[in-house]
């Protein structure tokens, strides 16, 4: 759905929304495999970035589609790749040596329910790497996290994930695509300029060492100075939740995503029937808004978490709370036959009958 | 030790330099890499190319993992390190992004033939503007001589002790042959360093990739066979004639498509 | 007792010995032959070397196949004539 | 304050497309708009269902809603599942060229029989354009010049001959029924 | 109506019944695919071809994820669904672990030539005596009509709704070309379903493909070009012309390889 | 190191040790593709498996590795693969699906350090689902957890996964090489037979219901089947864990794998320096030992959690100690220059010392 | 008024209606031409659908060119010669 | 009890095969054992070093030791670092023919010229061989028979012509020392 006469506010479906922020935050590269529902990303990128002189690959499978992404970002050029989260399970090699090549890398999980929590925040790959993860909630803060995971991941270095869903691509809402910004080409890109002059740039996820400096690979010395530039990272990267109405609240209701708007409507219609509930919706997923949790679970008498998926972020509340307060799982994997991620629990009156069942216990 | 030339000194005689100690755009000569390897032989060819064609400040390469990895942070020209099996998506991302670069993949056959077979003619087909080399000695060296896709029947690795049998094993692929009739690809050839002709002969085939990368003309390719005396279980000084008789007589060296010029 | 023979060179060579790896491909692939490799003393890593007999042509094929850049080679300005040849 | 409304017919009546407009028309208002749209496969014949929330501040609902405010029934198909969310007090307009007049009980009952209309017009498939109109003079959600100018920019540039038959349809519709009888807003949008 | 012969049911003539509604093997004809997708027609000639030489009870069919997926469990012969692009490695296991049973594979084109172009390649040079059966629409149907590596120069797809262009999106790897060049391929053809004679012709080849299977004379390999008006953007009665003039024009059908009798 | 003599107990290299206990467990069908240290193991069973009528494939690619085991594993046939972490990264797709096509597949980590532990225990891949996971200290316990992961993976038809590292690899010790075991040919296995019958077999991730039962694919009900497996599973499955002098200890360390010998060794020193420390190892680390970690934990003063990487299992540690103590974590990652998981740190005197720190706090 | 033509018509179908999608295909595969599709009337699925003329061979070529198994065929003991033909 | 035994020189030593002779001679003897090597890569001279421990029961150490009970240095390339781990009242074995006598002067050191010994029985090779004769002669870890038994075994089938002299080294160096002197274990393990 394209509003063609492009006012201020359109209305745009999650995809189109993403697509249009990623361009206006720089992305001049994107490559990707089809499979729904990354799929309409990808098309809108291929019809978008030609325009401002970019490239969208098509790349024929997700392990090309991801390697495309590493050369571009090799460049300095802002780049993004993606797919639902099966097609990340073949990215996972490349996401987690890229994260030690030190590149810069927006990556896209347009998963088919919340079964990808773990993959996304402790990395499906090997070893020890993090990405940020950052999981919008309806497509007008998916604009607003696109933007935030270019400026992110050009800060660090690293891989920022924005992990979003079947709901959030298809929901159109009326937003804003803010101006586009001017990512200037950063000094250890590659373009080839360097060669010849002793001292040519190499990008490795073995280090950056040369052995002229008398070093060779260092692998050890390498693998210390990323995991202490993730740990530097995590602590600074300021973790973001919505929280409402948990000051007086009995119960605490964590959720993240587009399924956390449907808790959130259900809590909204609990309070209004006088029972002291309130939500945390983490933004961050890495960093975890631990804080937020904790101090939201301070005065509860229980937290509960809802995920479409049979509990994983529970792990992260549970390490949170860190046993302030019983924490129940009312979630679970709720899916229609298409297999893409609409979920009959996502309703209103499901989940007020969950939320109420943890008060009433 | 009557009768032999000293030489721990230049000539005290008028004479030219012709050929450095290092090899152009390589940093440190020593390496790690075993007695008798073609691998070194086999980028020194490649770098000598870029330099003798002025690309060295364009150039960018992109490494798989083998044995050949131990030059990635050795090179004077850029380079990016690519995972095993990866390096042509990786050099074609690069190449979108910075068209006026000269690209190139160094890659093993175990790397280009086994685990990444499927990139390499995805991007020959898709007529990449960018160069693939191969170092073939039809073995994982780096593991220590396992059997590839590029075997060739008979030849004995770690995981074909008996030489490698049809039957059991298949028979190798052949690569450059294979990219020889995939559309895309302008420029495909064969190379070895088993004897200064050969390697003479491969550095012109090395020119002539990277000048149809510059022409825009397609995907160029260069297959280069290389000794592996370690992987082969053989002396070095029979390295060259082992080449020359197994790898050579099924991966027939040659220059197998040009359309360079088209 | 004649003269000692006299043979034609070109070029030269200087030879980074502690670099060898005693691999045998430069001897192999020398036109004129004129290099051997020794067969008792090895370098600082235990390998045997290359040394170079009078007839160097400066063709540069030892130098292009050495796998570890063991050499530098020189053409002389005016070939010289060194003792040694046959023998 | 957020208003509900919800579309449901079959693939080929256009049901997608016709919630759309009224989207866009409600964007062009100046209001804030969620859509959410399903269908049930590629064959013909399948439910389609396009949950539209309109609010004047940012819209707090989920794409998919538990109560609706509002509805428009293009076939009797797979009408229940939507007549059973409709709020106590919701408005329903049924296309009783197609579901039986009378079917419906739950809510306030409008009746139009926009297929009929829609032949009239001459392009069967602008029933739910009709039914868009009408709800549009009806509920005052939306205007008929903001429906107007939204079925413009909501067809494909190829097909924009067929915006002279969209407006047809919508102006139909409007006059088919009462209007402001069921008002979404206590004031018009431009009056806030 | 005058005219029509009645249809409604059986003939009250004395008549033999030559074709039944549901085909050999198909458990339920209904299905959801597209109204003139060929799909269905390659699917029953398969079926039908292991039908016809008697080995249902020996056969296990390899599904890869494409609209074909639709039959997978849908089938009376034993089914394996395997992951987009991967059903190759997964038919190479269960024949090594069965050596008794008929294995094949059924996939799309972006499936085999696009996802897991290596998979196919290696298993045809390890010489696996296993059928692979590729549905060749030149579209990613099921994700709704994306660009292939298959795809033909100008065709018009989601990803090149201008048509395929060369110089942007290279030119279609010729899947059963290439085959035909590597070593441990037996057979290899390529037919197409957009008539009834070529359907004929198709199954001949499907046939064959299990002979060679059956008398292990190595990798077998049917590609089936199928109609599919949804990804094309064509009627339903354009489409057999369609493929006629655009796919079969690029991808031309025929036996490209019988080393069955060797 | 082969002891030809072949006696009772016999001196085995890891690598030497795990093969031989999978053929003695029943394995008859192996692929791998060689990466260093699990390079050894593929080594071993090309050469072992033909003499038992098994098949060793030297896959081309570790995705074709699991993709050929997959396709073993559904015929019934006792099947296993691996690589290191790396290289499971690349087989993260089929590794998820695998267990949703409810299939038996003994998985190798053989890991080059220990930062596989989360993608080993959560699930590198896409969506719920969850490994068994051992992780043995020696090669003697090797042999034995081998056969237990046989046995494991058969039961619940689920992939059990056995993580290794290079120590384990190449540490040889006399161990003992159990009797065969003989495996049933399941029913479920596919071999052709059923075909014809209108009961032809299907196994697939997207259910086994087929459309003459007018099911259809019923995705949500087959997700929904493997997670309360999943769960049912992990219940049932006994927890496993090595605890030292737990009962008086003021500081209980917890570490597992070969590195965990060497906190033992460490603790025994100090323990005869008479400091009051206990150790506690997780054999299976999915699931993981909570009890026996929250019993340690119970009376200690500290738990202190070593791990050759940047802290992960720390995660399961303090969801185990639930704020019963405070957790410290004295782990980091340590690797030689080589890359394949030698580690300095792995040093008695380092690790008394990080202890004796701890405990001084 | 001359007699009706008839034609040889050597085998028939029965046709599944209701199964059908309305491609085409068998209408076009058809070798004597003997299948129509309806113009207006749809099944229940809202498609057009072939109906048969006399002069049907029994030759299959629409049950094995037509995606959704709509058709058996049948051939006749004895051919039939039944009112039809060119019109 | 356990035992720790480093042994260490450079590449082409045979360090690494001496070392699994003493570790098979242990098991032939019904111990437990645990061997770990370590190599410095392909290039030859690099140091290599391999870690044996010999139980009466299972054995608790972790491959590598931090404190070892005996060590025998082939070369003085890279024994400081194995010397460092010497326990206080450890034993040293020092291949005289390449370490300068004196060099070491932690614990209790036994000197063998086992180079020299080994060129004298016609296979320099067999220097480490010579030694951990040596070493089963001073300590009676393993005794002769065992070594005899296990270095058999532990060759190559392809070597096993290399059987008998590996036998005249083992026993030149049982010979070369005094026996007993450093007791490894309190009785014999047929004793146990
Ligand atoms: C995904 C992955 N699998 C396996 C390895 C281990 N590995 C490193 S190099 C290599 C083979 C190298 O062979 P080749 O490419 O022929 O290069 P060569 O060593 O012969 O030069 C392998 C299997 C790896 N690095 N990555
Ligand atoms: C790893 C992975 N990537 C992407 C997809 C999404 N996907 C499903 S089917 C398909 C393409 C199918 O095309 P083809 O194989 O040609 O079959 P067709 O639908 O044309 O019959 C894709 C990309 C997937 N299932 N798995
Ligand atoms: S193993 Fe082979 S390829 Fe590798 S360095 Fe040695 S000789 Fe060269
Ligand atoms: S330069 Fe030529 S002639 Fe001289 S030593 Fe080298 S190979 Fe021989
Ligand atoms: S080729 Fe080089 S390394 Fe080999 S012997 Fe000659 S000088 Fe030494
Ligand atoms: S999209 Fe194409 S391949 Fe898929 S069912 Fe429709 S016509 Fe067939
Ligand atoms: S059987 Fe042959 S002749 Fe009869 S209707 Fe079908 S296609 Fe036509
Ligand atoms: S081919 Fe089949 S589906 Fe198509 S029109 Fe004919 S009967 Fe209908
Ligand atoms: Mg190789
Ligand atoms: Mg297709």
């Amino acid at each position: 759905m394209t509003d063609t006469a492009a006012p201020a506010r359109r209305l745009l479906q999650g995809s189109e929304a993403i697509a249009e922020a990623m361009i206006a935050a720089g992305c001049r590269f994107f490559s990707g495999y089809p499979m729904t529902p990354f799929t309409e990303v990808l098309e809108h990128m291929a019809r978008l970035l030609p325009g401002v002189g970019g490239i969208c690959m098509n790349a024929e499978s997700e392990l090309e589609a991801v390697g495309m992404a590493w050369g571009a970002a090799a460049t300095g050029t802002p780049a993004a790749t993606g797919s639902t989260g099966q097609g990340l399970s073949l990215m996972q090699e490349s996401l987690a040596e890229i994260t030690l090549a030190r590149l810069p890398l927006v990556v896209l999980d347009m998963a088919r329910a919340q079964g990808d929590y773990y993959q996304a925040t402790r990395g499906g790959g090997h070893g020890d790497y993090r990405h940020l993860v950052l999981a919008p909630a309806d497509s007008a803060e998916a604009v607003t996290l696109i933007g935030l995971a270019f400026d992110l991941a050009e800060r660090w270095r690293n891989p920022v994930l924005v992990m979003g869903d079947y709901y959030l691509a298809h929901t159109a809402r009326s937003v804003t695509i803010p101006g586009p910004v001017d990512r200037a080409v950063p000094a250890w890109g590659l373009d080839g300029s360097s060669g010849g002059t002793g001292r040519a740039k190499l990008i490795s996820f073995l280090g950056s060492a040369k052995q002229r400096d008398d070093v060779g690979y260092d692998l050890a010395a390498h693998y210390a100075d990323c995991a202490a530039h993730t740990s530097t990272m995590a602590h600074a990267v300021k973790p973001l939740a919505e929280v409402t109405d948990t000051e007086d609240a009995e119960v605490v209701v964590v959720a993240f995503g587009t399924p956390a708007r449907y808790v959130q409507a259900a809590v909204r219609e609990l309070r209004s029937e006088g029972l002291a509930v309130g939500t945390v919706r983490p933004i961050t997923l890495y960093p975890f808004p631990t804080e937020a949790v904790a101090r939201a679970a301070d005065g509860a008498r229980v937290v509960a978490v809802y995920e479409n998926n049979q509990g994983q972020m529970v792990d992260d509340v549970r390490l949170a709370v860190l046993g302030r307060a019983p924490v129940e799982f009312i979630g679970g994997l709720s899916l229609d036959s298409s297999g893409f991620g609409i979920a009959p629990d996502l309703d209103v009156r499901v989940l007020k009958e969950r939320i109420s069942r943890v008060v009433a216990s | 030790m009557t009768g032999f030339v000293p030489t721990d000194r230049p000539p005290s005689a008028p004479a030219r330099l012709v050929d450095d100690f290092t090899p152009a755009l390589i940093d440190v000569g020593a390496h790690h890499l075993c007695p008798g390897c073609g691998e070194p032989v086999a980028m020194r060819s490649a770098l000598e190319a870029v330099d003798e064609l002025g690309l060295t400040r364009r150039a960018i390469a992109v490494f798989g993992i083998g044995c050949y990895t131990a030059f990635s942070n050795n090179l004077d020209v850029e380079v990016l390190q690519a995972l095993h099996g990866r390096a042509p998506s990786v050099a074609t991302g690069v190449k979108r992004a910075r068209p006026d670069s000269i690209v190139f993949t160094v890659q093993g056959d175990g790397d280009m033939v086994s685990e990444g077979l499927q990139e390499v003619l995805h991007t020959a087909a898709r007529g990449e503007s960018v160069t693939c080399i191969m170092l073939n000695n039809g073995v994982f060296g780096e593991t220590g001589g396992h059997m590839s896709a590029a075997t060739v029947v008979g030849q004995r690795t770690k995981t074909s002790l008996e030489g490698r049998d049809p039957d059991l094993h298949g028979r190798p692929i052949l690569l450059a042959s294979l990219l020889a009739h995939v559309d895309g690809a302008a420029y495909v050839a064969r190379g070895l360093v088993n004897s200064a002709g050969n390697v003479a002969r491969t550095k012109k085939m090395l020119l002539r990739a990277f000048e149809a990368q510059e022409r825009r003309a397609g995907f160029s390719f260069v297959e280069i066979l290389t000794m592996c005396p370690t992987g082969w279980f053989v002396e070095t000084e029979e390295a060259p004639g082992y080449l020359e008789d197994n790898l050579a007589a099924v991966h027939t060296p040659g220059v197998l498509k040009d359309e360079v010029d088209r | 007792m004649s003269p000692a023979p006299t043979v034609r060179t070109r070029g030269t060579l200087v030879i980074d010995i502690d670099a060898c790896k005693g691999c045998d491909l430069c001897v192999d692939s020398c036109p004129p032959g004129v290099l051997v490799m020794t067969e008792h003393e090895t370098n600082a890593r235990g390998y045997r070397y290359p040394r170079l007999l009078a007839g160097c042509t400066g063709c540069q094929a030892c130098s292009q196949i050495c796998p570890d850049f063991v050499f530098q080679v020189y053409k002389y300005e005016t070939p010289l004539e060194l003792p040694g040849g046959p023998s | 304050m957020e208003r509900q409304f919800i579309m449901t017919g079959i693939g080929g009546q256009g049901v997608q497309l016709a919630a759309a407009v009224v989207a866009r028309a409600a964007v062009l208002e100046g209001r804030e708009v969620q859509v959410f749209g399903s269908y049930g496969g590629m064959m013909r014949g399948g439910a389609t269902e396009s949950t539209v929330v309109v609010g004047d501040g940012p819209v707090e609902s989920p794409p998919t809603v538990g109560s609706t405010w509002s509805a428009v029934l293009m076939h009797h198909e797979h009408a229940a599942t939507v007549v059973d969310r409709l709020a106590p007090d919701g408005v329903v307009f049924v296309n009783t060229s197609v579901v039986a007049p009378g079917t419906v009980t739950a809510g306030r009952v409008v009746e139009v029989a926009a297929t009929d209309l829609a032949v009239t017009i001459g392009g069967i498939m602008t029933a739910s354009m009709v039914m868009v109109g009408a709800y549009g003079a009806a509920t005052g959600l939306v205007g008929l010049d903001s429906l107007e100018a939204a079925s413009r920019v909501s067809l494909p540039s190829y097909r924009s001959r067929h915006a002279e038959l969209n407006d047809l349809a919508l102006r139909a519709g409007f006059a088919a029924v009462d209007h402001g009888t069921f008002p979404a807003w206590l004031q018009p949008a431009d009056a806030r």
